[in-house]
C-alpha cells in the first residue's frame, strides 16, 4: 500500500512521468501496431457475414464502431478522475492527463458517431435516428468539445486546469442522468432493438476482442504521446527539459 | 505538504498583524517574488514600491487571498489567513484597480451596498446615508449621491471607491494606487486620513509611482525582479 | 449577509428594469416566431407547444445568465464580494436572484404563450396551463443552478457569450426531455406525476451540488 | 481602409479560433433541442426542420453581434476606428467579417443540420439541401446588416445583449418568414423562386441602406 | 447658425494649429464650458489643469470630435475640423482613459493595426515590425511583443498605448492623463519624446493631476467650474 502511495506520488512529478511513459511508449505502440493487425485481418477478411440482417458487409463496420463506442465512454470517466485527482490532491500532472485524454475521447465519440451512421444508412435507411444511444453519443461529443473549448478559452493554463476539471466532473455526473433520460424519453415513442445484447457467435466475438484490446492500446498510446508534448509545454522553464531538447537537438544534428 | 508541520508553525508566528512567510508568486510562468517575507506590523504604513510589472499588483491580491501563491503562508494575528478565528477578510479593505462599483447604481447606493455588506444590519441606515452625505462632501462631491456611478469624470469616481474607507470599519488597508487620477486636494485629503487610521492602530500597504509628500511611510517594501 | 446581495441585485435590476423585461419579451418573440417559421394551423401548434414553450424558456435563461454575472466580474465588485462572503454564499444569491428576477416571471407568464400556441382553448383545459407551469416552476431553478456553474466557469475565458452556452446545454437536456414531456403528457391526458418527480429529483441534485461547484469556480476565476 | 479593418477582425477571429467555433456549435445544439423537446420521429422533425434551422441560423447570428461590436465599444478602439476612418466603413468591414466569420460556415454546416433534422434521406434528396443553403446564404448577409443596426444602436445603452435581440427581431421575421417557406416550398416539391428572390430583394435593400445607418448609430453611441 | 456666416468666419480664422472658437460645452444639463476660446500653436505643449470634474475629459472628447459641443466652432490649421480638407483626423492621435487594445491580441498585433490603419499600405510591415521593437525595447518592455494584451501589468498596458505615439505620423497629440500608471523611468522617456515632438512642430495637449517636472509647458489652461 506504501509503495503503492509512493509510486503515485512518483507519477506527479513531470520529470519521472516523461522518462517513464518514455520507457513504456514502444511496447503499447508495439503491442497496439500488432493487435490491431490481427484484428483487422479477422475483421476484414476471415470474419463470417452476418446473414440474418442481410447486412453482407456492413457488419464490419461494427468492429471499429463498438470499440470507438466504448472507448469513448471510458475515456470521459477516466478525464473525470483525473480531474478530481487534480483538484483534491493538488496534483498538477493530473490535469496534463485530463487535458491528454480530451482529443482522444473527442476523436473516438467522433469515430463512434461516424461508423454508426454510415452504418446506420444501409441497415435502418437513415443516416441518424434520435435513438437513446445515439443521441447520448452525440451529447457526449458535446461535452468534450466543450471541455476542449473551455480549456482553449484561457491564457492563463492554471486556470484553464482548473476551471475545465470542474466542468469534467460535473459532466460525468450528468452522463448518466443523460443516458437514461435519453432512453426513458425515447422509448416513449419507438423502440430500436438494434442495438440490444444478443448473444454473439464467437466467430464474431474473436476478431471483436482482439479490435477492442488493440483500440484500448492505441487510445492510450495516443493520450501518452499527447501527455508527453503536454509535459514538455508545461515544464518548458526547467532544467531537465532544457538539457532533454538540446541533447535531442544533437542527436538530430548527427543523424 | 503534510498538514501537522504547518500547523505548529502557525502556533510559532510571533507576529501581529500581517505576516506573510516563504512566499512565491508567480505569474504566467515567470517567477515573481521567490520566499519573500513581509511584515505590516499595527500601526505602520508600508510603501510597495518597483518599477512596472515588477509584481506589485500581483504581491497584493496574494495577500488579499485572491491570488493563489505558489508557495508560502500568510497570518493575520498570528492565524493563516483563511483560518476562520482569524478574521481577516472583516478586518480588510482592499481597493484594487478596477474600482468594484456597479454603473447602474447611484453613488449612495453603491457605497450603501458595501458598507451593508460588512456590517450587516448593525449599521442603521439613516446614519448611514448621513455618513455617506458628510464623506462625499468632505471629498468635494457632496451632493452628487443620487448620481448614477457611470456619470461622473474619471477622478469623481476614484473618490466613490476611495470614500468606502471612511465607511467601513476595517484594521487593515491594502490600496493599489490609490492615489491615481485624484486632484491635489483629494490626495492631501487620502493622505490625512491615512495618517488618522495609523493613529487608531491601522495597517496600511499602499503603492504608487508619484511620491506623495503629504504621506510619511514607515516602511518601504521594493519589488525588484531579476 | 444574503439578503444584502440580494437587495443589491433587485436594487439593479429595478434600475435597469429595461434588463428584467427582456429575457420575458425573448421568451415571447422566440415562440412566436414558430408560428411564421412552421405552421399556424392549430393542431400543429399544439403539438409542438410544449417543447417550442421550453426550448424558448431555456435559452431566454440562459441568455440572461451573461447579464448576472459578467458586470459583476468586470467592474470588480464579484473579487469585493468574495473578499467579504463565502464564494458558496456568493452563488447562492445570485443564483437565487437570478430565478427571481427570470424565472419566475417566465413562469407567471407561461399560461400566455400556452395560449399563443393553442394550449388552451377553454376554462376546460385550464389543466393543461397549470401543469405548463408547475413543470416549468420545477424546471427554471435547475436551469439556473446549472447555468450558474457553466457562467463561473467562463468568466474568466476569453470573452465569448455563446461558450457558456456550448458547456450547458447538454447539461440541460435530461431537464429539457422531462419538462417537455410533462406537458405533452397532459395534452394527451397520459399520467405525468413520473416526469414531475423526476424533474424534482433533479432540482435536488442540483440544489446540492451546483452553488458549492458554482463557488469554487468563481474562485478560480477570480484568482 | 476597409482591408486593415477586416484583417483585424481575421486576427481577433483566428486568435480565439474557438470563438469560430462557438456560433456553429451553437446552431448544431440549437437545432437539436428540439427532437428533445418536440419529437425524434422523422416525418414530424421533417416538418418542422426549415423553421427550426432557420430559427436557430437567426439566433446564432444574434448572438454573436454580441462579441463582434461590445469588445470594440468597451475597450475604445470603437472610437478610435472612428476617428481613423468614416463611419460608414468602420460598419461595412465589422458587417463583412460578422457575415465571413459566422454566416458562411454557418451555410456551408447546414447540410449536417438537415440530415440531423431529417431532410435529407438520400442522395436522391440533394436538391432540398441545396434550397436550403441557398436560403441561408442570401438570408444570413440580411441578418448581419440588420443584426449591425441594432448592435449599433444599442452599445451606448447600459449593456444588455437582449435589448438589441428586442429591437432587430421584428425586422428579422420576414426574412425568417421567406427563408423557411423557401425550404417548406422545396420539401413538398412546389416552386420556391418567388421566396428567393424577395430574399434577394430583402439583402439588397439592407446592402443599400444598413452600412449607412450603422454607421451614423456607432457614430452616436460614441458620442 | 446659419452656415454661411460661419463658412465666412473660417476664412477670417488666423490661426494655425487647433483653434476653438466660442465653444460651450455641457454633460448632463451642467454647463462645463461656455464660449471658451483656446488656441494651441504649432511647436507648443499646452497642460490642461483643474480639478476633478470640471471638464477636462469633456473638452477634450470636443476638440477630437467624438463629443459634440453645444456650441461654437473647431479650426485646424484654419479649416473647420470636419471639412475634408483639413485633414484633421490623419493629423491627430488622441489617447484616452481607455487604452483601446484588443485583450485577445498580442502587443505587436495591437500596434500593426493601428499603424496600418493610419499609413495604408504605405509602411513596410517588416520595417513595422523592427520600429515597433525597438519602441518597446525603449520603453523597457522590449521581447513582449508576442505576449497577450491581457496578461501585462496596468503600467505595461500603458506603455503599449503609449507605443502608439512613436509608431504613428501625426502632427497634433491630445493625451489625457498620459502619465497614469507609469514609473519613474517611462514618465522621463515621455517627457522626452513630447519635447522631441513639439521641436518638429507638434501640437500637444495634455492633463496630469501631477507635475512633471521632466516637461517644461509653454501654456497652461485651467478648466474651472463655477
Ligand atoms: C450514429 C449512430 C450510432 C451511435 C452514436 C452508436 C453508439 C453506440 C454506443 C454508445 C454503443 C455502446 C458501446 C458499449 O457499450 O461498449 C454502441 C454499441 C453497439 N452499436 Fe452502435 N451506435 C450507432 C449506430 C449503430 C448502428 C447503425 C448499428 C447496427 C445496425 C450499431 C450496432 C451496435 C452494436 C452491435 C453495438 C454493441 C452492442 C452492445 O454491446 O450492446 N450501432 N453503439
Ligand atoms: N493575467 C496575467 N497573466 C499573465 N501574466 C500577467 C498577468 N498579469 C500580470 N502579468 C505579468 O506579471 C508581472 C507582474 O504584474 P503586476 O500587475 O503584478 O505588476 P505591477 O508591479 O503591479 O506593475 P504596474 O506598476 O505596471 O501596475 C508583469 O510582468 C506582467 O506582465
Ligand atoms: N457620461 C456622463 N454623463 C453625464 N455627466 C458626465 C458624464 N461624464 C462626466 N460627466 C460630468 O461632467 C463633468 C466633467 O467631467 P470630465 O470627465 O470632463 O471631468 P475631468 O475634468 O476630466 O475630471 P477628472 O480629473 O476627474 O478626470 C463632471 O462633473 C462629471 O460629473
Ligand atoms: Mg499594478
Ligand atoms: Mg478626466
Amino acid at each position: 500500500m506504501a509503495k503503492a502511495w509512493r509510486w503515485f506520488h512518483q507519477l506527479g512529478s513531470p520529470k519521472y512521468l516523461f522518462q517513464k511513459t518514455g520507457q513504456w511508449l514502444p511496447w503499447i505502440w508495439g503491442a497496439t501496431l500488432i493487435l490491431l493487425a490481427v484484428g483487422l485481418y479477422y475483421s476484414l477478411w476471415a470474419s463470417p457475414l452476418e446473414a440474418r440482417q442481410g447486412q453482407g458487409h456492413t457488419v464490419r463496420i461494427m468492429y471499429i464502431h463498438v470499440p470507438a463506442a466504448a472507448l469513448s465512454m471510458v475515456g470521459y470517466i477516466a478525464m473525470a478522475i483525473a480531474a478530481i485527482v487534480g483538484l483534491v490532491w493538488k496534483m498538477k500532472m493530473a490535469f496534463a492527463v485530463v487535458r491528454s485524454i480530451a482529443p482522444a475521447g473527442a476523436a473516438m465519440t467522433f469515430l463512434a458517431l461516424f461508423t454508426g451512421s454510415v452504418w446506420g444508412k444501409p441497415t435502418w435507411g437513415t443516416w441518424w435516428e434520435w435513438d437513446a444511444r445515439m443521441t447520448s453519443e452525440l451529447l457526449l461529443l458535446f461535452l468534450y468539445l466543450g471541455f476542449i473549448a473551455l480549456h482553449a478559452s484561457f491564457s492563463d493554463r492554471s486556470k484553464a486546469d482548473k476551471a475545465s476539471a470542474i466542468l469534467a466532473i460535473v459532466g460525468v455526473i450528468n452522463i448518466p442522468i443523460i443516458y437514461f433520460s435519453v432512453k426513458w424519453w425515447n422509448t416513449l415513442h419507438q423502440g430500436y432493438s438494434v442495438t440490444q445484447k444478443g448473444a454473439l457467435a464467437p466467430e464474431f466475438q474473436v476478431p471483436l476482442f482482439t479490435m477492442l484490446a488493440g483500440m484500448y492500446l492505441l487510445f492510450a498510446a495516443l493520450v501518452i504521446m499527447r501527455l508527453r508534448a503536454e509535459i514538455i509545454l508545461r515544464n518548458q522553464k526547467s532544467r531537465w527539459v532544457m538539457e532533454w531538447a538540446t541533447a535531442d537537438a544533437k542527436k538530430v544534428t548527427h543523424d | 505538504m503534510p498538514s501537522l508541520s504547518s500547523m505548529s508553525q502557525s502556533q510559532d508566528i510571533q507576529f501581529d498583524g500581517l505576516y506573510a512567510h516563504e512566499l512565491t508568486v508567480s505569474r504566467s510562468e515567470n517567477v515573481l517574488l521567490e520566499d519573500a517575507e513581509l511584515h505590516l506590523a499595527p500601526a505602520t504604513i508600508t510603501y510597495l514600491y518597483g518599477e512596472n510589472g515588477t509584481g506589485k499588483t500581483s504581491l497584493m491580491r496574494c495577500l488579499t487571498g485572491l491570488l493563489q501563491p505558489d508557495d508560502g503562508k500568510i497570518y493575520w494575528n498570528k492565524k493563516p489567513i483563511n483560518h476562520p478565528e482569524s478574521g481577516y477578510f472583516q478586518d480588510l479593505i482592499f481597493l484594487a484597480h478596477s474600482l468594484s462599483m456597479k454603473n447602474e447604481l447611484t453613488i449612495a447606493e453603491n457605497l450603501t451596498f458595501y458598507a451593508q455588506l460588512r456590517c450587516g444590519g448593525s449599521y442603521n441606515n439613516k446614519e448611514l446615508q448621513a455618513d455617506i452625505s458628510q464623506v462625499l462632501t468632505d471629498l468635494g462631491i457632496g451632493g452628487l449621491e443620487g448620481r448614477m456611478f457611470a456619470e461622473l469624470s474619471a477622478g469623481q469616481q476614484h473618490k466613490v471607491a476611495l470614500a468606502r474607507l471612511m465607511l467601513e470599519p476595517a484594521k487593515i488597508w491594502i490600496l493599489d494606487e490609490p492615489f491615481v487620477n485624484l486632484d491635489q486636494k483629494t490626495r492631501g485629503w487620502l493622505a490625512a486620513k491615512t495618517l488618522e487610521f495609523k493613529a487608531q492602530g491601522g495597517v496600511v500597504l499602499f503603492t504608487s509611482h508619484h511620491h506623495i509628500d503629504e504621506l510619511p511611510v514607515d516602511q518601504k517594501v521594493g519589488v525588484e525582479h531579476e | 449577509m444574503i439578503s444584502t446581495l440580494l437587495k443589491r441585485e433587485l436594487k439593479v435590476a429595478r434600475r435597469n428594469w429595461i434588463g428584467l423585461a427582456i429575457p420575458l419579451l425573448f421568451f415571447i418573440i422566440v415562440v412566436s416566431l414558430f408560428p411564421f417559421a412552421v405552421s399556424p394551423e392549430a393542431p400543429m401548434l399544439q403539438k409542438l407547444a410544449p417543447g417550442v414553450i421550453w426550448v424558448a424558456a431555456l435559452l431566454s435563461m440562459l441568455l440572461s445568465l451573461e447579464q448576472f454575472y459578467r458586470s459583476d466580474f468586470q467592474d470588480g465588485s464579484l473579487e469585493q464580494l468574495l473578499l467579504m462572503s463565502s464564494p458558496t454564499s456568493v452563488a447562492i444569491s445570485k443564483i437565487f436572484a437570478h430565478w427571481l428576477l427570470t424565472g419566475l416571471p417566465l413562469v407567471i407568464l407561461s399560461p400566455l404563450l400556452g395560449l399563443l400556441m393553442q394550449i388552451n382553448y377553454g376554462f376546460e383545459h385550464i389543466n393543461h396551463t397549470w401543469v405548463l407551469m408547475l413543470s416549468l416552476m420545477l424546471g427554471t431553478p435547475t436551469l439556473c443552478l446549472l447555468g450558474a456553474v457553466g457562467m463561473s466557469l467562463t468568466l474568466a475565458a476569453n470573452r465569448n457569450g455563446l461558450l457558456v452556452s456550448i458547456l450547458i446545454i447538454p447539461l440541460y437536456v435530461p431537464v429539457l426531455i422531462f419538462g417537455a414531456s410533462t406537458v405533452t403528457a397532459s395534452l394527451e391526458s397520459l399520467r405525468y406525476n413520473g416526469e414531475l418527480a423526476i424533474l424534482g429529483a433533479f432540482l435536488m441534485i442540483a440544489i446540492v451540488f451546483a452553488p458549492f461547484a458554482s463557488g469554487r469556480a468563481l474562485k478560480i476565476s477570480v484568482g
